[in-house]
Parts: C-alpha cells; structure tokens; sequence
C-alpha cells in the first residue's frame, strides 16, 4: 500500500496539484466558497462565465428543482470582462491556485474580444470556452449544437489565444463524438463536458413554467449517467485530455468519469448541498487511490473494463 | 449607523451540524423547530437565515432557506410553514435528529442609531423573522408596534413572542377570528399616522410587502422588507435569487433578504390585492 | 364542481376511455400484471416491442440503477411476430382494451414485415414504430436520429399499415422538433416520446460497466425535465397528438406532460415501483380535474400558461 | 411430482403493506427483519422471494428483491446482508414502520415426491432461502443433512434453525473457526458419497452452486440451484434477470429463482475459485 498518491495530472500545458476544480457558475470566483474552502486546495478556479459586456441574465425564478436534480436559466448574469478582471480576477492573483475563466459570447466576435482581454492577463492560466450554455438566446448552446459553429468559434479564439484553450461541449446533441473531433481538429487542447441537459418543469397547481424563461439546463446526480456516457464517447473519438462533470457529488462519482476517461472532474451542483464539496472529493480521491495502492491518480483515467 | 449588513460581511459563514431538540406543531401547517447550534446561533443577528440540510440520500438534494425566528444561548428556531417535499421532511424531524445547515446567511435588519419607536408590519410566515427583531428592539429600549395579519386566528404564528415584547400588537385576520376583519395592510396607515414610528419592518407575502412599503414612503417613514426568492447555494454564488433594485439586479442571499424597500423594484408581474 | 369527468382522448383514429398506457418494454403484454391492473381500466396496452424473427437481447448485466432513474439494456428481446400473435396477442385479444403494438426492426425491411403481418390481426388496434431503442446494434436508434431514416421508416410502414400509426421517438438528438416534423410528414398519425436517454455507468470497485452491453437506456424521474421539454418542443412543431412519457410517477407528472402538450401519457419505470401505479395515475388524472372543475381531461393538453 | 414451482404459477401475486416487527442484527453486516404480512406468509413456499420497497422518496426507486427466510402464520422474515443503500435503508428500520412488498413471487423448490433424503448446501447468505425449506422437509418426515459455510463462524447465519431442524449438519469456515478449515465445497462430495441423498438444494455464490452442481451430477444426484439477478420488475415483465438455460433464456424471478442444476448454462465469465 503505497504511502503517498501523485495527484496532479496534466490538462495540456497545464499542470494541476489535483484533477478537482468546481463547474462554471457554481462557484462564482471563489470568494462565496473562501468561508469553506481554502482555494488553493484545489486543482483549479473555473469562474463564471464572462462576456464582453455586463449581462443581466434571465428573469426569476431562475431555478427550479427535479428528481435528483435541478434546473437552472440564470442567464450567464455577469459584470463584463473588464469588470470581471478589475474585481474577481484581482482578488484571485492573490490566490496560489491555476485560474480557468469561463468565457461567453452572442457571437463569435464576442468570444474573441474577452479571450483578446485575458490573454495580457497573467493571472489567467486558461480559458474555457463556452459553447454551450442553454439559457441565452443567440450564441450559448448554438454554437454547441453544430459542428461547423463549434469549429469556427474554436478557431477563431484559437487565433489569438496562446492560453490552453478548454471548449466546453452541450451535451443535447446527436454526436457529441463529431463536435469534440471538431474542436479538437481546430486546436482546443482540453475538452470539458457535460454543460446542461436542456429541461423543462411545469407547476401543475398554477399552470405555468417552474422557469420564467420555460426551460433551463438541467443537473445534479440525474444527469451522471448521460455524462459518463458522453465522456467515455468522446475519450473513444479524441486525443485531448477531457474535464469531465455532470452530476458528480462524490469520490466515488468522480472516479467514475476518470475511469470512463476523464483527466480531471468538475463538481457543480454538488457545492449547492455540500460547499466543501470540492474539497471532500479532492481528499478522497486520495484515500481511494492510497486504499488501493494506486500510486498516480492520473492511472485511473480510462482505466475501465470493457 | 449599525447594520447586520454590514457586519453581515465580515461575519464569518458556518457549515455546522445541528441536532434537534424539539420539533412541534404550532399552527395548522405551520411547525417550530429548536436546534442546537452553539456557533451560529451565538452570531446570528435578526433578519438572517440559515440554509438548511433537512435530509440526506432524498430525491430532492437542494438546501432549503429559513430564517431564524429566534435564537437563544446554542438554541436556534425557525418557524416553518409546510409547504412541500422539503419542508414536509422537516416536519417529521424528531429530537436528537442530525441535520446540517449554513449560517448565519445574508443582510439582516438594520438599526439605525436613535431609533426610538419601530413598527413591525407581518403577515402569515411573515413573523418568522419579527421574533428576535422585536426582542432585540425592545432590549434597546425601542418602542415596539406589530401589526399582524393571518388567515384565522390560529394561523397568528408567534403572536404570544410578539405580544410580550410589543408595546402595542394590532392584529388582522382574513375570516375575522381575531382582530380586525381583513387584511393587516389596512392598519397599517393610521398605525403611521399615529405613532410616527422611525422606521417600519416588513415581511410577508411580496405583495403585502410592495403595499406596506408604497404606505410608508407615502408617509416619508423609512421602510425595509424581507424578500424570498428561490435559492440555490444561499452564499451569493449560483445567482438563482436576484432581486431588481435601483443599483441593479442584487443577491437576496447576501445583499438581502432585508432590503431598504425604495431600492427595491417590484415584481409588476406581482399584483397588489385590490383595495 | 362538475360531477364526472370526460376522459376519453383522441389518437387520430383511436378513441381511448382515459388518457393512461404502460410504456412499451415495461408492461410485457399485459398478463403479467394482471394479478394487480384490470386492464380493461386503462387506456391502452402497449406491447413490449416485437420484432420479425425471435430476439434474444443482450448479455446481463441488463440493468443498473442510478438516482431517481436506471439504466437498461434488455435489447428487444422477444419471440418474434409470430409467436407473439399466437401467444400474446390471442390473450390479449380476450380483453377489452385497445392494444398498440411496439415494433422494432434491425432494417427497413424487418419493420415493413411485422407490421405487414399484423396488419391483418383485428386486435390490433395501433402500430407503435420504435426508432428510438438505443440498446441494438443495427437500426433501433440509428433510425431515430437522423431525418431522412426516420422518415423513410415512417414512410415505409406506412405504406403497408391503414392502423394508426405512432412514431417513437429518441430524445438522444440535437433538434428532436426537425425529427418530428420529418415523421409527421411523411404519415405518421401520433408520436410518441420519449424513448430512454444513452447513458452509462461505471462499478467503482471492479471498475467494469454496470452494464454488460456498457451502454444503456436511462429512464425515470431523472429524465422527466428533458421529456416534458422535448413533448413542449415537439408540441409547438406539429399538428399530430402525443403520447408523452418519460419519469411519469404521479398524476401530477401525468399532468405535466399533458399541460406541455401530450394528448395521453405512457407510464414505464414506475410499473416497477408500484405494479398498479397506471391504475392510479388514470384514477388521479380524473381526481385532479374533478376537484379544478374540468370537465373534460383533454384540455389538459397544451394547457400550459406561457 | 409436487412442484412449488406449478403452484407460482396459479398462486396470486399481492402487493401488501407490511409492518416491521423486529430488525435485528444477526451477524456481522447481517440483519434479520420480521414483517406482519399475513397475506403474503400465509400463501409464500420455500424457495420463494418478495420484491420489497423499502423506502420511498429516496433517490433510488427501484424494488429489491428477498428470499424468504422463514414465514409462520403473519410473521415473514427476511435475513439480509448489508450491501448497499436498500440494504442499509433497510437495516435502519425500526419496529413499527409501515413498508410494501410484492409477493410470494418466483418458483420455488421442488420436494420430489417420496424424497426421503435431502442435502441442503449453502455457503454465505445462501442460508436465507433453507430455513423455509428445512423446516418443510423436516416436517415432511425427509432426513435433511445441511453443508453449510461461511468466512467465519459468526457469519454462519440461521446456524441455530438450520442445526434444529437438521439431521446433520456440517460446517466450513474460510478461517476455519468453526467446522472444517476451507469452503462449503469440499464438504459436498463425501456428504453425497455417504448418505445418497435424492436430491440436493444448493444456494450461494454462483461459482460455488456450479460447483456443487457438478458434483451432484457427476453423482448422478438431482440438483436444485438458487440464482440471483438484479431485477426490475419482480413479476417477469422487464427481462432483466435472464438465466441462460437449455431451453433458451428464462427470468429468475417467474421461471427461478431455483432452477433444476442440469437446466441451467452456467455463465463462463463465473471462473470457480481454484481448487
Ligand atoms: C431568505 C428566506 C427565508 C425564508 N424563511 C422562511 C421561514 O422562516 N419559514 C418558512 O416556512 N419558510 C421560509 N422561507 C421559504 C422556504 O424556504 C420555502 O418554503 C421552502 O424552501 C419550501 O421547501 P419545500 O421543499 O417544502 O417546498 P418545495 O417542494 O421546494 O416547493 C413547494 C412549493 O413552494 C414554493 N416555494 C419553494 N420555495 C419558496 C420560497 N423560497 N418562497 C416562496 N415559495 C417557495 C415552490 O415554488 C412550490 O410551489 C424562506 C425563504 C427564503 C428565501
Ligand atoms: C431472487 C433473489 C433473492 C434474494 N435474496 C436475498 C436474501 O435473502 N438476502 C440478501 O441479503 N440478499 C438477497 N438477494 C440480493 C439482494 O436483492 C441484493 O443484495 C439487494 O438488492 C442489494 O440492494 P442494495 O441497494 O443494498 O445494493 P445496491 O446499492 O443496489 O448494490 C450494491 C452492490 O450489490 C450488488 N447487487 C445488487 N443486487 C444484487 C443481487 N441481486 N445479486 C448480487 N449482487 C447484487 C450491486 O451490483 C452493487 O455492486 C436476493 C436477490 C434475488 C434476485
Ligand atoms: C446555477 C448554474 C450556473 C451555471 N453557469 C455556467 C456558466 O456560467 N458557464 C458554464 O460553462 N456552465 C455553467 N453551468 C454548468 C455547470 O458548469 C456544469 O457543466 C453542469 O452544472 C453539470 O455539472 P453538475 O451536475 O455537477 O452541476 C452552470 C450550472 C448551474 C447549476
Ligand atoms: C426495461 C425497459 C424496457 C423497455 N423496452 C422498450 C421497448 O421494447 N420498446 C420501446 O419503444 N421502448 C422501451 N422502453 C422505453 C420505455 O417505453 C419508455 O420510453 C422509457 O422508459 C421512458 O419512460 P419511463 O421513464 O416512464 O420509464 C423500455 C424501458 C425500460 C425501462
Ligand atoms: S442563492 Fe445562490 S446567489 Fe443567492
Ligand atoms: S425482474 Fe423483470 S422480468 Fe424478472
């Protein structure tokens, strides 16, 4: 039984002291969690998704919960990349701990001026790209859902990035196979999945969407077994390590996406019922491999048995 | 002035495991649960709440908000009102069960310095945050007015707290079991008028609490509401619970529940009852 | 408050006492719950899916559980047509209730074929086409993830079937309203949705698939929130009824489905839960609309306040 | 020949509410759970099972299937093993909680007419479905000889009953810390070489019922087998328990759970432990 586990692994050229940062979103910069969590624990910061300018996100109720889930259609709300870089990112630099922004956009433009932004910001170790997030109405999921779009907005962000660059793929596709391919084959050194399922709940006493934007992104341990589904499939179809997530809310869920593929984990609506979560799972995922005389951590991934 | 919001923000956020000490029925559909929770109980100032744990292994995994009705010593309340899954958990709890629960969260009640008499508009659940509010008011020696509104009598939750520490306890009932026939709103402006309070509490439903507010602006008295909105994380992080103000969409977890009502920008999808 | 409720619905052709059925696969054909549901209470039977020649399924592991949902891969195992007509079908003919047939097909060929031979069984009343199965290897899925397979499936039974004609489709899709709009097109009289959702789960101990075929069908509430999405999508893309299903457990999920525009609901998973649970939800629907003054069930459907 | 297996077919299946009596912990990470459930334990027959919901508003949904372990007159028991949420959920019960069960489902064993001998094997909690069994043999005037093995001697569950009602009875721990050093399995051969026993009843891990499988057939003995699948519906509608058998795939929970050993094709991915 080895005495000590290696628990970094590699996303690209960068290194993580652990495979375990919270999901965009969940975790705003940080800061919320600072009274739980002592950042630097953590393999990463993924903060919420920036976009150029200030967005004021969707109209409430924004959440609605489901069986062993939740959904969501906050709307990527957020102060703007300049803003975000004053602020957040200021407080973050005093944080020894890599920080992935999460980046947004209505359209391609948009993606390319905030990575354009970040990219004289040090304190930046990598951008991740989201091309799938159901709550705003143009960009978000859109360019997600088609391999042409998610191959542009990938090479067009590419271009003037040298940032490892993560794209983030929305699980509500037919082949989630092809898009991860696509981006790849425009030069996104990391892929991450799962975003949102798009869903929907209907209040059967006052007849109206639990949503005040009808749908949202569903998530939480309902999703998991779709997104093991989906990382094992694009593990099959890629070469680029992957960040797998959706629904993760234990160590042994986290192993889970690691076995089927995944170089590191993401945890999200898991800091909703838990907000030492990430920490937990970080800490256990040590003890997992330590029980089993697992000397590297990274030995897990696509470690399944077929 | 002094202002929970204010210590709100240094104040240190807790993850602490409670065990409950008694869980009763209060009032049709309304229960009142005592924890022991030695630090957040110790920290909590009026018009916080806690984000409760109320089961594990559940179908339903979200935590769900509360706020703090009274806290004495490791004893925390909460009043709660049996709603659905969540709540209705809850109201099986029995002494000696484990929960967990975050607190004290968010922007409590302010205080201004000098204050010398308050009044106190609630209605329904609505009370549940007034219980140590009017404690800690009259402590300092603040004249104390409540005007209470309920369905029924038996629906006037806290109302002995209440009475106790009031100088003076106005009550409203919808059916006109106790107090006066129909809604607390309507005490409201000759309670202004009379007493010239320094500043007015509300909470209850959003729409009682956009009528209460319009009354005391009409009157040029200051005003604060408490705001529900569905959470998520309860720590400012996941955005689920914005309120529109004047500077802008707010966090009723951290900027709130307590909100200085001409800030706020009501909901116009919420309809004030006619009258 | 009205006295009785209406519950009789319209499936194009096929009038049914109450808007509640078994879902395909979770009821056999009937006889095993009978010791628990008078079929005669319920709207419909649907069959467990019947292919040309005998199936016999994939390995086990055929199931696993996951939160609020499972996993499956039973892989259509059955008789085959004939034996089905003999056996099940004769029985079922005894009883007075319409039956709707889940057909499933490795071909275009295989499809055209069983529902060629049933189209002469008079205790037929319906032909459910599953393009949607996601635990065969050839056809199944395949033919409900593309436009043009699904509707040359539909066009082809079509051609050799005057029953009413229900499409089944697969939520595993980017645009699942394209795919509707493509089977409507070409003839179909109902569709129905949703088949079960690809996912997968991974033993952490053995680190082997919980499932033997790896991948599986999810169903339960874990999917409810992106089945009432996909019938409200479905709903606004097409003229035809719905049959809408997915994580239905109570009347009120009944409701819900109906109120995002399912003209009648099918009931899968929860069979397993509670043997009688169609019973119930058929019991519950005319309860919920007796105590709001509704007089008729259908107008339910669509209900929802937008 | 009498044949459990024909009366599961006319025999009702009934969904019954059923209330704990008792839940006992019987060996380490084993319980014993005794339910009032008179309809079920008047009809239910050796070899039998019930498809238990022990919790509801969990986030797992499904039934977990039980052989019965003894049943007189109201009483049913249940022993168990804790292996994951159910069986935990389920080793948390107290006296008094309300559950429902399906049941008595699945075919049985048969007791060949004019049996006058049975060799009843069992290693683990394979012991769970003999106590029925032994008992009924015993009463029937069959002389039973029971093999019965374990890790340890504190896991030889339902020792006591089986040792009761038992002419003989045979012991093998792994640890050796009761009976014979070694498994259930090297009991087998010498039992039948001596006593000739009609038919023998075998239950426990797959590997090891091949084995004795083998045994008795190399010995010309009927053999009766117990399999264990994970099910769904309990009642033969969802296809997820399949054995694979000389004639073709037939479901554990209608067709078996026991099954004649000759019947049955044994899945090669089962290696027998090496001995
Ligand atoms: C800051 C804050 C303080 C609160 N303090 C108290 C309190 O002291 N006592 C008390 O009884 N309740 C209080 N609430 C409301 C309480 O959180 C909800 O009633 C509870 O979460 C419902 O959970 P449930 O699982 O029983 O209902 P669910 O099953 O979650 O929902 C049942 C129904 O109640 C509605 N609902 C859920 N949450 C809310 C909410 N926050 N506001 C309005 N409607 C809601 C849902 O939309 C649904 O229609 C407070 C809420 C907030 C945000
Ligand atoms: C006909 C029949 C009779 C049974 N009789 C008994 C009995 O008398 N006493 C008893 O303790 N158990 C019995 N079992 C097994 C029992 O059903 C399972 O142990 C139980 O369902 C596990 O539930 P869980 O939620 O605790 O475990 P889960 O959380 O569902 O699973 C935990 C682990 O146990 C494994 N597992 C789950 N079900 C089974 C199974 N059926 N066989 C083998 N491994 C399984 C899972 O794959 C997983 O690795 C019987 C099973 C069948 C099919
Ligand atoms: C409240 C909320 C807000 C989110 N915001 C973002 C976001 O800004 N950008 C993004 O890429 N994903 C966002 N997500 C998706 C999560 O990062 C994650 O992909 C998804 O929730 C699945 O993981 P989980 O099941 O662990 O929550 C959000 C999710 C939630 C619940
Ligand atoms: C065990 C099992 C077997 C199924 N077999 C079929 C089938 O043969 N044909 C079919 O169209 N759908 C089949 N389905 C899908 C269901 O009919 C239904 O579409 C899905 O389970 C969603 O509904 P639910 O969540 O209520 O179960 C099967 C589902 C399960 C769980
Ligand atoms: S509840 Fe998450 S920000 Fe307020
Ligand atoms: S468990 Fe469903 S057929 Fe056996």
């Amino acid at each position: 039984m080895s005495q000590t586990v290696d628990m970094r692994v590699r996303l690209g050229a960068l290194e993580l002291r652990n495979p375990v940062m919270p999901a965009s979103g969940t975790f705003a910069s940080g800061r919320e969690y600072a009274d739980f969590v002592a950042l630097e624990r953590l393999g990463a910061i993924v903060t919420k998704g920036v976009s150029l300018h200030p967005w004021a996100g969707n109209a409430s109720p924004r959440m609605a919960e489901t069986a062993s889930g939740m959904l969501n259609s906050i709307g990527l709300q957020n102060q703007g990349v300049e803003a975000f870089c004053e602020d957040d990112l200021a407080w973050l630099a005093t944080h020894d701990v890599p920080v992935i922004v999460n980046v947004s956009g209505h359209s391609v433009a948009e993606y390319v001026a905030v990575a354009e932004r970040l990219e004289t910001e040090s304190a930046v170790s990598a951008l991740e790209v989201n091309i799938s997030c159901p709550n705003v109405d143009e960009g978000g999921m859109a360019f997600g859902t088609s391999c042409p779009a998610a191959a542009e907005v990938t090479r067009a962000v590419r271009a003037v990035t040298c940032k490892p660059l993560i794209v983030k793929l929305s699980p509500n596709v037919t082949d989630i196979a092809e898009i991860a391919r696509a981006v790849e084959a425009e030069g996104a050194d990391v892929i991450s999945l799962i975003n949102t399922l798009l869903g929907m709940a209907i209040d059967t006493d006052t007849f109206r969407p639990k949503l005040a934007r009808v749908v949202g992104g569903l998530s939480g341990p309902a999703v998991k077994p779709v997104a093991v589904r989906m990382v094992w499939q694009v593990a099959s179809a890629v070469h680029v390590p992957i960040i797998g997530m959706g629904g993760i809310m234990t160590t042994e869920d986290a192993v889970e996406f690691m076995l089927a593929g995944a170089t590191a984990v993401a945890v999200g609506t898991a800091n909703f019922v838990d907000p030492i979560a990430t920490v937990h799972i970080a800490e256990g995922l040590e003890a997992f491999c330590r029980e089993r005389g697992i000397e590297r951590v990274a030995k897990l991934t696509g470690a399944v048995k077929l | 002035m002094s202002c929970t919001g204010d210590i709100g923000q240094v104040q240190r956020r807790l993850l602490e495991r409670v065990t409950v000490l008694a869980n009763d029925r209060v009032a049709e559909g309304v229960g009142l649960v005592v924890f022991e929770a030695p630090r957040v109980a110790r920290s909590v100032r009026p018009g916080q709440f806690v984000h409760l744990r109320i089961a594990e292994g559940a179908d339903f995994i979200l935590r769900r908000p509360f706020s703090v009705h009274r806290a004495q010593g490791e004893r925390l309340e909460i009043l709660y009102q049996v709603l659905g899954v969540g709540t209705r958990a809850l109201s099986l709890a029995e002494h000696g069960d484990v929960m967990d629960l975050i607190g004290p969260l968010g922007h409590g009640w302010e205080m201004p310095e000098g204050t010398s008499h308050a009044l106190l508009v609630c209605g329904g659940l609505g009370a549940a945050p007034m219980g140590m509010l009017a404690t800690e008011l009259a402590e300092k020696g603040v004249a104390v007015t409540v005007a209470q509104g309920a369905p029924t009598a038996e629906r006037l939750v806290a109302r002995e707290l209440l009475a106790d520490v009031a100088r003076r306890h106005e009550i409203a009932t919808d059916d006109g079991s106790a107090g006066t026939h129909g809604f607390v709103t309507a005490l409201v402006k000759p309670l202004i008028a009379g007493d010239r309070p320094d500043v007015v509490y509300v909470c209850g439903p959003e729409a009682m609490q956009r009528i209460v507010a319009g009354q005391a602006s009409a009157a040029g008295v200051d005003c604060q509401v408490s705001l529900e909105r569905l959470m998520g994380c309860g720590i400012g992080a996941c955005l689920s619970c914005v309120v529109s103000t004047v500077q802008g969409q707010k966090r009723a977890c951290v900027d709130g529940p307590v909100f200085r009502a001409d800030e706020v920008l009501w909901k116009s999808a919420e309809i004030p009852p006619q009258r």
